[in-house]
């Protein structure tokens, strides 16, 4: 196993966690953000995977405009999921 | 076993989908379609992969053998674009919907049934 | 264009013209021209139809459309166009819209359609036609009514297209020609199952029965007819219905090899003919029992139509020749008599414009020739000689026995006792006795109507002095010596019947009872008034009178089987079917964006454990 | 004339579409005129290529760039998708009238670009020959119809948006997941050549991706249980827009799903499919029918309806056999015709009325007495009464089912088409025998339309001949798939 | 309770869907060479559309069609934006100014970012990027702006007319290309002019693909600027 292929297993496995902390995550906003990192975790994949065409369109438009659009939807609704859901399971109460 | 790429992607389709399933927040639900979104994206480029081969930019060095398969990239470019534009209307609906309902909780948004 | 085309949309064309021309008297007499085509153009063929069949047919999105005029079509087609022209004749006096006209007139169209197509598009297409008019005849009136009548037909609509649809896939045709011959080779052969045969068989079952008002598919026709144009009704009871008994003679014709094989003899019966007799019968006793407890003129006739078809269904299930013929026989008379009742109720109720016994009384004298109409068609409809009712009943009943159908024979007489008993009211409550006060200014009917009437109360007579008219039309059309005698004889394996004979020595005995009458006895007119009740005073909680609950001991008697009605039950199926409805709606468009979202993951869940295992 | 011009179905909406905001302050008449014209321009030219299509005998292809397939993608416009590319610009001119009455929500100018786009984007979903291009041009529906149902910007429109955007989303995302699946296993992206190469799939792989692009395309086509979003976004929608939704917009989902379906007949698990869909579509018409039994609202009454008569073209469609195609392109036909006069009716005397509750039409046929004979007809002919266009599409699905060995599924559904029957005599007899009410004007135009529709019904009724040979072949043009193949120009690139 | 079955239930479920996608999967090899058009187009790209960048050349010249569906997904989805969020009167509602850090960095920042953006798609058939990531950083410029100044809002008009300019541009373009060569989205600069032949790998060469590439950066630009513009400004009642 070489150094790149170790690379590539922790960004993905990162883009994974982030994925779950962007859908676990309560505090809306962060969870946008965390749907930005999932972007960008996946734009440079997209990189290592030669395709820098993707990777450059994925960075603006997935990652940045699209986090912009959702933190300005949440800053016009709200910031907190409703509070009627129970609390979040253990892996995430830190 | 598959690759850790394919691992990736239907990861990130099914946690998007759980989110979906599971969230009752309509902005968590639309997240859960956005990272959705990604791993079909990273799916599609993963498939066009070649071991060993380098981003179809034919300059000096590349040849037509040396690159990996533009059309997946191309399709993807399409594709995020299209993401992008249904998450802008998904929000702008969640908007309206804020201000109508007052909440964002789909439990609570349905005054169009049966 | 053909003339037979001519004749079959004759009605239709004249139905929307009438209905185009909404003026007075221009609508009333298109529609009476175009009601009139028909008949024209059979007498013509009458002697081509003898020979040879006449056939003709029109391409229509695919499918061809077939015609044939045979002898058994022309019969059916006849009776159809004789009653047609008598409604017409009534609607001119009691229907004052065009939207009544135009959809008679389309039924009318609808039934010559179904006698005369000679494959199933076409067969069904009339079909839906006839009864899309005569829903809407209904719908006008009445809409509880109305979608008894829809449902119960739609269903029938749809399990034959079913059934079409089975033997269209095992024979690969529509028309009636190939498929009888299919059917008769497979009857041999075998492919088609026991099980689809009998599914086709009572899919068949539902879609006729239920236009012929068979019990248990019977509940729509109370309603439908009672709640009506009554001269449209002439149509609706006498021709319409009989389209429903045309399609059980067709199902034997096609299938009836088939059906032998497939589902085999019981008791020397063959065991679907049986299943039919034993509804007929059936039919005829609960209807017959119904139509004496009625208050109402119209649901009276209106269960006796049911129970009258019911014969003809027995007659049809008994399976002889004998049986047959009766059957046929009774397709007219039922249609000529029952009309003819139909077309007097739409006088007194155009006169009086009340329909219960209780109002009514006395109206001999005030419409003499309505209640001689009338009174032919009592006599026909009890089965008195000479009327052409007595004639079939006649043969009926001998085809009964000589089939050694002891129970079946005993429905029609019990049948006919019970006949006898409504009639008798209706005799005595509408014409005689004491006439209520509101009723002293009435008038005869008018002259369309009587027309009409007339043109029904003739065959009524003609046929019950020369019965052997018919019976010898059948006899060619069988192509065998079923009934035997001539013109005014009928002659059976088991008995004769001198129609022209009986006929004279009635006419004596009633000449001597009337010189009797008039010379013999002292009589002295004195005024009618309410006094049999032997000086006690009447008390309005057990008021029997002729007019007024005179068979409610009977309906005590009945009591435990009233409880049970079809009606009643059909209703709570339908009530459950709207509830299960709205649990359903309820239950999976519950308006929940991440329950549908649920929904989706299901699918795709079926999809994957499909793949995976 | 040189056919490549048909690819102007495509580029006059679009450019037309882009030319709007240049008029925004020429105000709302004017838009409204435009989108006609354009309309009717985009008729003019479907009628052009129909006419085209049907003398030649003979596809029209149209290669995008002059790269042949499947290179370039190319645009099929076959019998069938000339027919129905045809029958979208015709409904769109017509809804395109109904504009003036039934919209008043600002902004106009967007409203107007949706709804060319609208028409564009089923334009391409029909006519596309490329597997991505179709996905490219369901999401400009989607989008589209997105946009368009939320429109009203009421609570409830956004409601059924949202439902509709996330069902959509679900599904859009699969399809593309089967879209990657079929691109990785056979190279190639032109529906001709994966029909070509669908046999020599490794089967897991086929079947998986199969399942996915036909689940992702049945939730546009409103099959039961992924139709949840279908009532909503009918109800919701601007009137004229949930006529477009039911005349074309679902009909090129399923006219997709029918294409890809066939196209991929070769795969091994093809039959499982089938039944699959079999299933799926009867319960469609089963629980759209009875859902529709006690509606008060009858513009969602008749969506369900709606959806309960696309079910029945999908069972048609999934039957597999010639007959059954045929059949279900007849009903498409015919089912475009009766629903767009039903919501142009219903959607009429919501304008006039103030609401689509059933209590609004009582008395209709006193009060406007033409829009309540174009919804009486509709309605007759939606239960399939003889004499009317939807009997003979009706029978032909009912016979074709029946011959394909689905007796049960003819019948379950025919027990449905009761519960249809009730609550459409329910109407009708709600418009013409209860109520009453003083007489209202009826706009000239729209009952002329109304009156057309008519006449077309009552015309297809009574000679069904022409219609029936139109779909005949269209229905042949998605049956014969060795036909399809041989009509595009492959390029011979790998194969 | 409840909440957690439902949990695991989904979890259960979606475990299932991904390991049958997953099979799916396997069945095609992740690294293989799997190409079948790809390689027509890796071998003939550069003699047949003159650009470099074989993933370009796919999405503007081979599947142009594409692309141009694309771009009305972006356009529905700023007119969607716009009509949903339409208001009779809106205004910004920011209340916090940006530092002044943020203000000077930015205003000196913005033409340098435009620059970038315009740079990077009209480099589009040369390098990776092009219209859509190009017109992504425009409009990321618009959106400093907006970030660091409270009272900011785009020429609304002009920028909508720009879009539809630019989108009509397009289909021009292509609709040339029908005229020029008989079919849409003919690469008629480089087909028939033969444009730039001699100078492939340098800038103006590829045919229509830069030009393409330049309107679709406008537009994507403005196009998602206003779609923040949308975002950002909220109805206001007097």
């Amino acid at each position: 196993m070489n150094c790149l292929v170790c690379i590539e297993y922790i960004l993905i496995g990162v883009m994974i966690l982030s994925a779950i902390f962007a859908v676990e995550w309560r505090d809306l906003l962060a969870a946008a953000v965390g749907m930005a990192a999932v972007s960008l975790f996946a734009s440079i994949l997209y990189l290592m995977l030669q395709a820098p065409d993707v990777a450059m369109t994925e960075a603006a438009i997935g990652a940045a405009l699209s986090g912009a659009v959702f933190i300005f939807a949440i800053k016009r609704t709200q910031r907190f999921e409703s509070e009627e859901e129970e609390r979040p399971g253990w892996w995430i109460r830190w | 076993m598959i690759s850790a790429y394919y691992f990736g992607a239907i990861s990130l389709v099914l946690i998007g989908l759980y989110a979906v399933l599971v969230k009752k927040n309509v902005l968590k639900m639309l997240i859960g379609l956005s990272i959705m979104e990604t791993g079909v994206n990273l799916l599609l480029v993963s498939i066009g992969y070649i071991y060993g081969r380098s981003a179809p930019i034919l300059s000096e060095g590349i040849g037509p053998n040396q690159a990996v398969d533009p059309i997946p990239q191309a399709l993807v470019l399409t594709a995020i674009v299209i993401g992008v534009a249904t998450t802008a209307m998904a929000l702008s609906v969640a908007i309206i919907l804020y201000q109508k309902y007052g909440t964002l909780n789909v439990e609570e948004i349905r005054r169009l049934r049966g | 264009m053909n003339l037979l085309m001519v004749m079959l949309f004759a009605p239709l064309i004249a139905g929307f013209l009438a209905w185009l021309l909404d003026f007075k008297v221009i609508r009333e007499v298109i529609g009476i021209i175009g009601a009139s085509i028909p008949i024209g153009v059979l007498a013509y063929y009458y002697s081509t139809v003898t020979s040879e069949s006449i056939t003709y047919s029109l391409t229509v999105g695919g499918f061809t459309l077939g015609f044939h005029l045979t002898m058994l079509t022309w019969y059916f087609a006849v009776i159809a166009s004789i009653v047609g022209i008598a409604m017409a004749f009534g609607m001119a006096s009691t229907s004052k819209s065009s939207y009544d006209w135009l959809f008679a007139l389309i039924s009318f169209t609808g039934v010559l359609g179904v006698f005369l197509s000679s494959d199933f598009v076409g067969f069904f297409l009339f079909w839906e036609l006839m009864t899309f008019g005569s829903f809407m005849m209904v719908l006008k009136r009445n809409r509880h009514e109305s979608l008894k009548y829809f449902v119960l037909s739609i269903i029938g609509a749809y399990s034959m297209l079913v059934a079409i649809g089975i033997i269209y896939a095992k024979t690969g045709a529509l028309d009636f020609n190939t498929v009888q011959k299919a059917l008769r080779l497979d009857a041999m052969v075998g492919s088609i199952s026991r099980g689809e045969t009998a599914l086709i068989y009572t899919l068949f079952l539902i879609t006729f029965g239920v236009k012929a008002g068979a019990v248990p598919l019977h509940v729509w026709a109370p309603g439908a007819y009672s709640e009506n144009d009554q001269s449209y009704t002439a149509f609706f009871s006498g021709a319409l219905s009989k389209a429903g008994v045309y399609g059980f003679v067709l199902l034997y014709i096609l299938m009836g090899a088939k059906l032998y094989t497939a589902l085999g003899v019981f008791n020397n019966h063959l065991v679907f003919a049986y299943i039919l007799a034993w509804i007929g019968a059936i039919t005829v006793v609960v209807a017959s029992f119904l139509a004496v407890l009625q208050e109402d003129i119209r649901k009276l006739f209106a269960y006796s139509s049911v129970g009258q078809v019911g014969y003809i269904l027995l007659g049809l299930g008994i399976g002889t020749g004998l049986g047959f013929a009766g059957a046929l026989f009774h397709v007219l008379s039922h249609a000529i008599f029952k009309s003819l009742f139909w077309l007097v109720t739409a006088a007194i109720i155009l006169r009086t414009g009340k329909t219960r016994f209780e109002d009514l009384g006395g109206l001999a004298e005030k419409m003499p020739i309505t209640f001689t109409m009338g009174l032919i068609a009592v006599l026909s409809l009890a089965g008195i000689p000479p009327m052409a009712g007595f004639a079939s009943k006649w043969l009926l009943y001998e085809a009964a026995i000589s089939a050694h159908m002891p129970l079946v024979a005993g429905a029609i007489f019990l049948g006919s006792g019970l006949a006898f008993a409504y009639v008798v009211r209706f005799l005595y409550a509408v014409w005689f006795g004491q006439r209520p006060s509101d009723l002293d200014d009435v008038k005869e009917a008018p002259l369309p109507l009587l027309i009409g009437m007339v043109i029904l109360a003739i065959p009524n007579l003609v046929f019950g002095i020369a019965p052997g008219l018919v019976t010898g039309y059948f006899n060619r059309l069988f192509g065998d010596t079923i009934v035997g005698g001539n013109y005014f004889r009928l002659v059976t394996p088991t008995g004769t019947y001198n129609a022209l004979l009986v006929t004279v020595i009635l006419i004596f005995g009633l000449s001597i009872a009337g010189l009797i009458y008039i010379y013999g006895a002292k009589t002295r007119k004195i005024p009618v008034i309410n006094t049999y009740q032997s000086g006690n005073p009447v008390t309005e909680e057990y008021n029997l009178s002729m007019r007024k609950n005179f068979y409610r001991p009977l309906a005590e008697a009945l009591g435990f089987w009233l409880k049970y009605s079809w009606d009643r039950f059909y209703e709570r199926l339908a009530n459950l079917t709207e509830d299960f409805a709205d649990w359903l709606r309820e239950g999976f468009y519950n308006g929940n964006a991440q329950s549908y979202s649920w929904y989706l993951t299901i699918v795709l869940l079926i999809l994957a454990l499909w793949g995976v295992l | 004339m040189n056919v490549q011009y048909a690819s102007l179905l495509i580029a006059i909406p679009l450019i037309t579409a882009f030319f709007v905001p240049l008029m925004k302050g020429l105000g709302e008449k004017a838009i409204k005129t435009y989108v006609l014209i354009i309309t009717a321009i985009q008729a003019g030219i479907a009628t052009w290529v129909f006419e085209e299509v049907y003398t030649t005998g003979k596809p029209i292809i149209v290669m995008a760039g002059g790269w042949r397939p499947p290179v370039g993608i190319d645009l099929y416009i076959g019998p069938f998708a000339a027919l129905f590319v045809l029958i979208v610009a015709l409904v769109s001119f017509l809804m395109a009238v109904f504009n003036f009455r039934a919209v008043k929500v600002e902004p106009i100018d967007k409203y107007a670009m949706l709804f060319l786009l609208l028409m564009l984007g089923a334009t391409g979903m029909i006519a596309t020959g490329d597997i991505f291009n179709l996905f490219v041009f369901m999401e400009i529906t989607a989008i589209t119809a997105y946009a368009l149902t939320a429109y009203n910007k009421t609570g409830e429109a956004a409601e059924a948006s949202l439902k509709y955007m996330v069902l959509g989303g679900i599904g859009s995302s699969f399809f593309l997941i089967g879209v990657a699946l079929i691109y990785g296993a056979t190279g190639t992206l032109n529906m001709a050549q994966i029909a070509q190469l669908a046999g020599n799939i490794n089967p897991t792989v086929a079947q998986v991706a199969l399942a996915l692009v036909i689940f992702g395309l049945a939730v546009e086509a409103e099959l039961f249980p992924l139709n949840a979003w279908a009532p909503d976004a009918y109800q919701a929608a601007p009137h004229p827009v949930t006529a477009m939704f039911s005349a074309f917009v679902v009909k090129a989902g399923i006219y997709a799903l029918a294409r890809i379906l066939y196209l991929m007949s070769a795969v091994g698990t093809w039959k499982n499919i089938l039944h699959l869909l079999i299933a799926m579509a009867t319960l469609t018409v089963i629980v759209a029918e009875f859902s529709a039994l006690r509606q008060r609202n009858v513009k969602r009454m008749i969506a369900y309806s709606s959806v309960s008569q696309v079910g029945l073209i999908g069972l048609a469609f999934a039957l597999g056999t010639q007959a059954g195609v045929d059949a279900g392109v007849f009903q498409m036909i015919n089912h475009a015709i009766i629903k767009v006069l039903l919501f142009l009716g219903v959607g009429y005397v919501a304008v006039q009325l103030g609401g689509a509750e059933i209590e609004n039409f009582r008395g209709l046929g006193k009060r406007m007495p033409l829009t309540a004979l174009g919804v009486t007809v509709g309605s007759m002919s939606a239960v399939g009464i003889p004499l009317f266009n939807i009997f003979w599409s009706k029978l032909r699905i009912i016979l074709a089912t029946v011959d394909a060995g689905y007796a049960w599924a003819a019948a379950l559904v025919l027990g449905a088409s009761v519960v249809e029957a009730v609550y459409y005599f329910r109407l009708v007899h709600a418009i013409w025998f209860t109520g009453e009410g003083e007489r209202l004007r009826e706009s000239a135009p729209l009952v002329a339309i109304m009156l057309l529709l008519i006449a077309i019904i009552v015309a297809i009724g009574i000679y069904p001949n022409y219609a029936w040979s139109l779909s005949q072949k269209a229905g042949n043009d998605i049956f014969n798939v060795a036909q399809y193949i041989k009509n595009v120009p492959l390029m011979g690139v790998g194969a | 309770m409840v909440s957690i079955l439902k949990r695991s239930l989904a979890v259960i479920m979606l475990l299932i869907i991904g390991y049958w996608l997953a099979q799916g999967l396997s069945g095609i090899p992740f690294g293989q060479d799997k190409m079948l058009v790809g390689k027509y187009y890796l071998d003939n790209v550069i003699r047949q559309t003159g650009a470099i960048n074989a993933v370009t050349a796919v999405v503007v010249n081979y599947r142009g069609f594409d692309t141009l569906g694309e771009v009305t997904v972006l356009f529905i989805a700023s007119t969607g934006v716009g009509a949903l969020l339409w208001a009779k009167r809106r205004e910004r509602t920011a209340k916090t100014e940006g530092s002044i850090v943020l203000k000077t960095g930015i205003r000196l920042l913005t033409p340098f970012v435009i620059l970038f953006g315009a740079y990077i798609f009209i480099h589009g058939h040369l390098t990776p990027g092009g219209g859509f990531p190009g017109g992504a950083t425009i409009a990321t410029a618009f959106l400093l702006l907006y970030m660091a100044y409270t009272m900011y809002e785009i020429p609304r008009r002009a920028f909508e007319n720009t879009e539809g300019v630019a989108g009509m541009s397009y289909v021009i373009v292509a609709l040339i290309g029908l005229a020029i060569g008989g079919y849409f989205l003919f690469d008629w600069i480089w087909q028939t002019w033969h444009f730039g032949v001699n100078n492939v790998g340098r800038i103006l060469s590829g045919g229509f693909i830069p030009v393409i590439y330049t309107i679709i950066g406008i537009k994507v630009g403005t196009e998602l600027s206003g779609i923040i513009d949308n975002m950002l400004r909220e109805e206001v009642r007097e």
